[in-house]
């Protein structure tokens, strides 16, 4: 056991830890990363797409923000995505002065290309490999400063002080499980602890997510006290592949590729999901078509329909779409060269997470949460293709300097309990929360508020907690993590109905009780996966559960969640967000206002279409 | 080049048979390259034998030569050499950054082409014995 | 931040000469194993033709560049096949200066030899 | 379902009456399972086919797995399954202690690179039907191994640092202005550009092997600066010094192995060797 300490700690080594680790640094603070991964190996490196800034002559941030309210359905904050909008261009500049290789245009200066949804060609990108140049680019800044990483170190909880309204709560630092040799460290961050542990992908059977990508931030935090907001609202992709869900660009439908079902049909057309754009439908309509494609019987094996792409011609396959053939024929073993690609729904990115205002802190002081893993929010019901990156250098940075103790202006998202507005109105048909009060995870922390002691006790708790379930013999924590997936996957996927969703409870409910059982068969400290596994199927239990909860009381069909029976949007009622609260292991679902005031303009919603 | 960690049986296992072309020249062209250097310090020892005088000289060569050994040996060595050769002449191609796609067949080319200039120079080097 | 490589910067004239060295004794050798193998059998010579040969003064210097370059290429190839295996510290050192030394032998013994080949008649 | 090496299993059942630790009853549950998992009946089993994998196995702190071994798993064969599927499912259903790094599953994280029937290769990358069966999946050779499949990555990284993998321009234009960059130039630094640190270059190439030599990797990253034509002269110049020392380039004998095994496709040789040239170039100059 060994104490660390920093002024900051970042938890998560993807594009908004290392952003944020970054600005801490060049604020004065002594910055330290905790990543149960290496920072290259993070999931940021996955994204494809690109930047979305309004740097152009004839682009303006207004344009951007205007863009991005109408794409979130309405439910994204105002402020948070002005401060997105206005921010964008600098920050990507930034990285393009740390040496990022974007892609050019003939006059040597970067290229943007148009992007769904976007009223101008704004979406900056390095081929279509923009997350790995942007991690990349970030990982050899942070080596060049020289900035402590603390690598394949797993944060299993977070040291909060235990005061009984969680806006009285401050966070003192994290507890690190050290992978190779199995220690427990203490991290006591002075300043603070910046949360960027991206998505919760993993609750779902099929996800283009890494395998990594188990939200413990998400859960950390919730547990902490700190309330989950938007869970519902989940983006899936139409054509990931089967077998992996590894994700098949939306490029293929954009240079002319074709979707067929079972029997030889151009469903898009013949059964009139989307008569005017046929397979360029936007994402969540396209995907909706193929799962009812699929239940009415007309799929592929594995829920698959058929995407092809060989009419386009070898030629112009290999010239403007290479990558996906070594993509079908590495994971798929298809050569789209020769048949067509099985492609299916996939989830894709989570657009709630945890609450924070525009400096990425939560109502706890001293938690700061950026990227996939925070809710701000700026994507509202519906994230549009090339948000996600510049959230991450956005409020990464924000979040670093605010930590780094920075003033970085005064937020307008009020956080915390003190935001409700209302109850939540619904009844869930099992218990939640906590099984019992003696949890393996205890919320809160402790009296005495010492910062080291806070720290020192919550790693006590921790050390129980791995004690107990290395020597619990019980089940492997796979099979709870399975049976979790396929609910998720068969009863929240694209299309939700309130049996579904009650179902998905009480699955969820079961896979909390039978939780209290599982053991790790890995008697070994070194590198012992199945433990750290076993954490992360507790913290997707935990996500899966809000997720559902929110699901199931939001009747309307807004963004990307639909509802069977709702099949409209509902601003008169559901024009606000769904936050879920842990409130000490009997979860808490209220709501909170929609920011649609800008800096000098309201948004009005108006009807989504494109 | 040696272990940092010993795998035990384990690490031995099949490496050999595991190597690629470029590997495989780079082990023969190593291994041709000690045979002449050898070859090199020999070569001038006996020719050392001019300093002894005429008889001494033509003695010894002639002593040589009528050895079938030392004619077989001959084959070798020209086999060696040109294969070190045609092989240099392909890292010096490499060296340009030309022909890095063909590396592997150019390798096998020079393997080809030495085994045939060696079984070609057979009749010259056993004639006239 | 590559400071503990200690720097070695005859190491890139090293390489070159490698190639250029290489380059010579493709032709020279070729022409070397033409003559005196294919041209005039192995078996069938003499001191007396051999001192034709040298004395011709072009021959000469032809054939003492190619000891020189012969001697540096190989032995610069086994220092570095050695280097490469992982020798370094002392013995790294005395295998370098025990074969420059070997190479000076070589070459010396080498010019002598060929010295008395020409039987005085270089002209 | 074919098991360890018999004395391993009289080890554990030695140790469970000494010490009766539930791990160990647990591992010799799963075992039982392995044996009678329907998996195990492949000749009554004719519409399933079984991919037999022969997996590395050692842990330094567990009595049993002290000697490096290999364990066999049987995985039904499903179309389009990887060596990463394959290798998640024997964990999954048969032994959960079953240790390698994994994360994306699309190439792009770098963290399963695999010695797969004698290559590197990334396991998530990698058809079980392009393979011969059995597949004999073992840790990259010529690094320390941690356990099982997860090697001591360590010395990559501090290769991959000793190259200041970074930009160094410090002269960049203010605000919004960026630094004009060629198409073309762009495209030349493309493919060093792809790398993903995976370590299988480094790996294969057997001058690296235990040495100090930089590698195919860092030498790639190293390349994507000094040819970028954004960073200035001196520091190009700097980077040359760098890669042109002791265990730079000159090490590099042309082997190809790193440039085979590379899942990313970057032609590494030919970049050291246009290293290698530059820095002939570079000191020509001062002749």
């Amino acid at each position: 056991m060994t104490l660390y300490e920093h002024d900051v700690i970042v938890v998560g080594a993807g594009g908004a830890g290392l952003r944020a680790a970054i600005a801490a640094h060049e604020s004065g603070a002594d910055v330290a990363m905790v990543t149960k991964l290496h920072p290259v190996r993070s999931h940021t490196g996955a994204a494809e797409g690109g930047i979305n800034a309004a740097l152009k002559d004839g682009d303006d941030w207004h344009d951007h923000a205007y863009d991005t309210m109408k794409g979130s359905d309405y439910l994204g904050d105002a402020p948070a995505v002005e401060t997105l909008c206005k921010d964008s261009p600098q920050e990507t500049m930034q990285l393009e002065h740390w040496g990022m290789a974007f892609s050019r245009e003939e006059d040597g200066r970067v290229s943007q290309r148009p992007f769904g949804g976007l009223s101008f060609p704004r979406t900056t990108y390095a081929g279509a490999e923009t997350g790995h140049h942007l991690l990349h680019t970030m990982y050899e800044q942070v080596v060049k400063r020289g900035i402590q990483v603390y690598d394949e170190q797993y944060v299993m909880e977070l040291a909060v002080t235990d005061e009984p309204d969680p806006e009285d709560r401050t966070c003192y630092g994290c507890i690190g499980y050290d992978i190779k040799t199995g220690e427990l460290n203490g991290f006591i961050a002075s300043g603070g602890v910046v949360l960027a542990t991206g998505g919760p992908g993993q609750m779902f059977a099929h996800t283009t997510n890494a395998v990594a990508q188990t939200g413990d931030g998400q859960a950390m935090a919730y547990r902490a006290g700190v309330p989950l907001q938007d869970m519902e609202f989940v983006q899936f992709h139409p054509t990931t592949l089967p077998s992996t869900g590894v994700l098949i660009s939306e490029g293929v439908r954009g240079e002319g590729g074709i979707l067929y079902n079972s029997e030889g049909e151009r469903f898009m057309f013949e059964y009139g999901y989307a008569n005017n754009d046929g397979e360029l439908a936007s994402r969540d309509v396209v995907a909706r078509a193929e799962v009812t494609e699929v239940n009415a019987g007309r799929g592929f094996e594995n829920d698959a329909v058929h995407l092809d792409m060989r009419h386009l011609g070898e030629e112009r396959i290999t010239d403007r779409l290479e990558n996906i053939i070594h993509l079908a024929t590495d994971f798929e073993g298809v050569n789209p060269l020769e048949e067509p690609m099985p492609v299916k729904p996939g989830q894709h990115y989570e657009m709630g997470g945890i609450e924070t205002d525009e400096n990425g802190e939560t109502c706890i002081s001293g938690l700061y949460a950026a990227g996939e893993c925070a809710c701000v929010s700026v994507h509202g019901a519906n994230r549009l293709g090339g948000n996600a990156l510049p959230e991450l250098i956005v409020f990464g940075a924000r979040a670093g300097r605010h930590a780094a103790g920075e003033d970085t202006g005064t937020p307008q998202i009020e956080t915390g309990p003190s935001a409700r507005i209302e109850d939540g109105d619904v009844e869930p048909p099992v218990e939640l929360g906590a099984v019992e009060s003696t949890s393996p995870v205890a919320d809160g922390g402790t009296a005495d508020d010492s910062p080291r002691s806070v720290v020192e006790q919550t790693l006590e708790q921790e050390r129980d907690r791995v004690d107990r379930l290395m020597e619990t013999d019980g089940i492997n924590h796979a099979d709870v993590r399975s049976d979790l997936q396929e609910t998720m996957t068969a009863n929240v996927n694209v299309f939700r109905n309130e049996d579904g969703l009650k179902q998905a409870l009480r699955d969820i409910r079961d896979c909390r009780e039978r939780y209290q059982e599982v053991g790790v068969s890995d008697p070994s400290r070194t590198y012992n996966t199945d433990l750290i596994q076993t954490i992360e199927t507790r913290n997707l239990i935990d996500q899966a559960e809000v997720l559902t909860l929110g699901a199931l009381a939001r009747t309307e069909f807004r963004g990307a969640h639909w509802r069977q029976g709702y099949q409209e949007r509902d601003d008169e009622e559901w024009l606000k967000h769904t936050m879920v609260a842990w409130n000490n292991g009997d979860p808490d679902l209220y709501y909170t206002d929609v920011l649609l005031e800008g800096e000098d303009k309201r948004y009005e919603p108006k009807i989504r279409s494109y | 080049m040696s272990q940092s960690y010993d795998r035990g049986h384990i690490e031995s296992f099949g490496r050999w048979t595991e190597f690629s072309a470029g590997m495989w020249a780079w082990v023969l062209h190593k291994f041709t390259g000690w045979v002449l250097i050898g070859y090199l310090f020999t070569h001038i020892a006996v020719l050392s034998t001019a300093i002894q005088g005429e008889t001494m000289y033509n003695g010894t060569l002639q002593g040589l030569e009528s050895l079938l050994i030392v004619r077989f040996m001959e084959v070798g060595l020209l086999a060696v050499a040109v294969f070190h050769i045609l092989n240099g002449l392909r890292l010096l191609f490499v060296d340009l950054g030309l022909g890095l796609d063909a590396q592997d067949k150019s390798f096998y080319a020079s393997l080809v082409v030495t085994g045939a200039i060696a079984i070609g120079s057979i009749p010259t080097f056993l004639g006239g014995f | 931040m590559a400071e503990h490589y200690s720097s070695f910067s005859s190491e890139d004239t090293r390489w070159l000469l490698q190639r250029v060295t290489a380059v010579f004794l493709v032709g020279v050798l070729a022409f070397h194993f033409m003559l005196l193998h294919f041209v005039h059998h192995a078996a069938e010579i003499t001191l007396a033709g051999t001192t034709a040969r040298m004395s011709q003064p072009g021959y000469f210097v032809t054939m003492v560049l190619f000891l020189i370059a012969a001697t540096f290429h190989g032995v610069n190839g086994v220092y570095n096949a050695l280097v490469n295996q992982g020798i370094s510290g002392t013995p790294r050192t005395v295998i370098k200066y025990g074969l420059t030394i070997a190479s000076v032998l070589l070459i010396a013994q080498g010019i002598r030899v060929a010295w008395v080949m020409t039987g005085g008649n270089l002209i | 379902m074919s098991t360890n090496v018999p004395d391993t299993d009289t080890e554990t059942h030695a140790d469970t009456d000494a010490q009766p630790a539930p791990q160990q009853r647990r591992l010799a549950k799963k075992r039982e399972r392995r044996e009678h998992s329907p998996q195990s009946e492949t000749s009554g089993d004719t519409d399933q086919e079984t991919v037999e994998l022969k997996v590395f196995r050692y842990d330094p702190e567990v009595e049993g797995k002290r000697e490096p071994r290999f364990d066999d798993f049987h995985v039904p064969f499903t179309k389009g399954m990887t060596v990463l599927d394959a290798l998640i499912y024997a964990r999954d259903t048969f032994d959960s202690s079953l240790t390698f790094r994994h994360s994306c599953r699309q190439a792009i994280c770098g963290s399963d690179a695999l010695f797969i029937n004698g290559a590197q290769r990334l396991g998530c990358q990698t058809q079980l039907s392009d393979l011969e069966w059995p597949v004999r999946i073992e840790p990259l050779p010529h690094q320390e191994v941690v356990k099982d499949l997860v090697v001591d990555m360590e010395h990559f990284y501090e290769q991959m640092d000793a190259v200041d993998p970074f930009f160094k321009d410090e002269d960049v234009p203010d605000g919004l202005e960026e630094q004009r960059q060629d198409r073309e130039n762009r495209e030349k630094i493309k493919m060093s550009t792809r790398c993903i640190w995976c370590g299988a270059c480094m790996s294969s190439c057997n001058i690296a092997a235990g040495g100090n030599y930089l590698g195919p990797a860092a030498i790639n990253k190293a390349y994507r600066f000094v040819m970028d034509e954004r960073e200035d002269g001196d520091v190009t110049q700097e980077r040359l010094e760098t890669i042109e020392a002791e265990e730079g380039v000159w090490r590099c004998q042309t082997q190809f192995s790193c440039t085979e095994v590379c899942p990313k496709d970057i032609p590494l040789t030919e970049h050291i060797q246009e290293l290698k040239r530059e820095a002939v170039k570079n000191n020509l100059k001062f002749w």
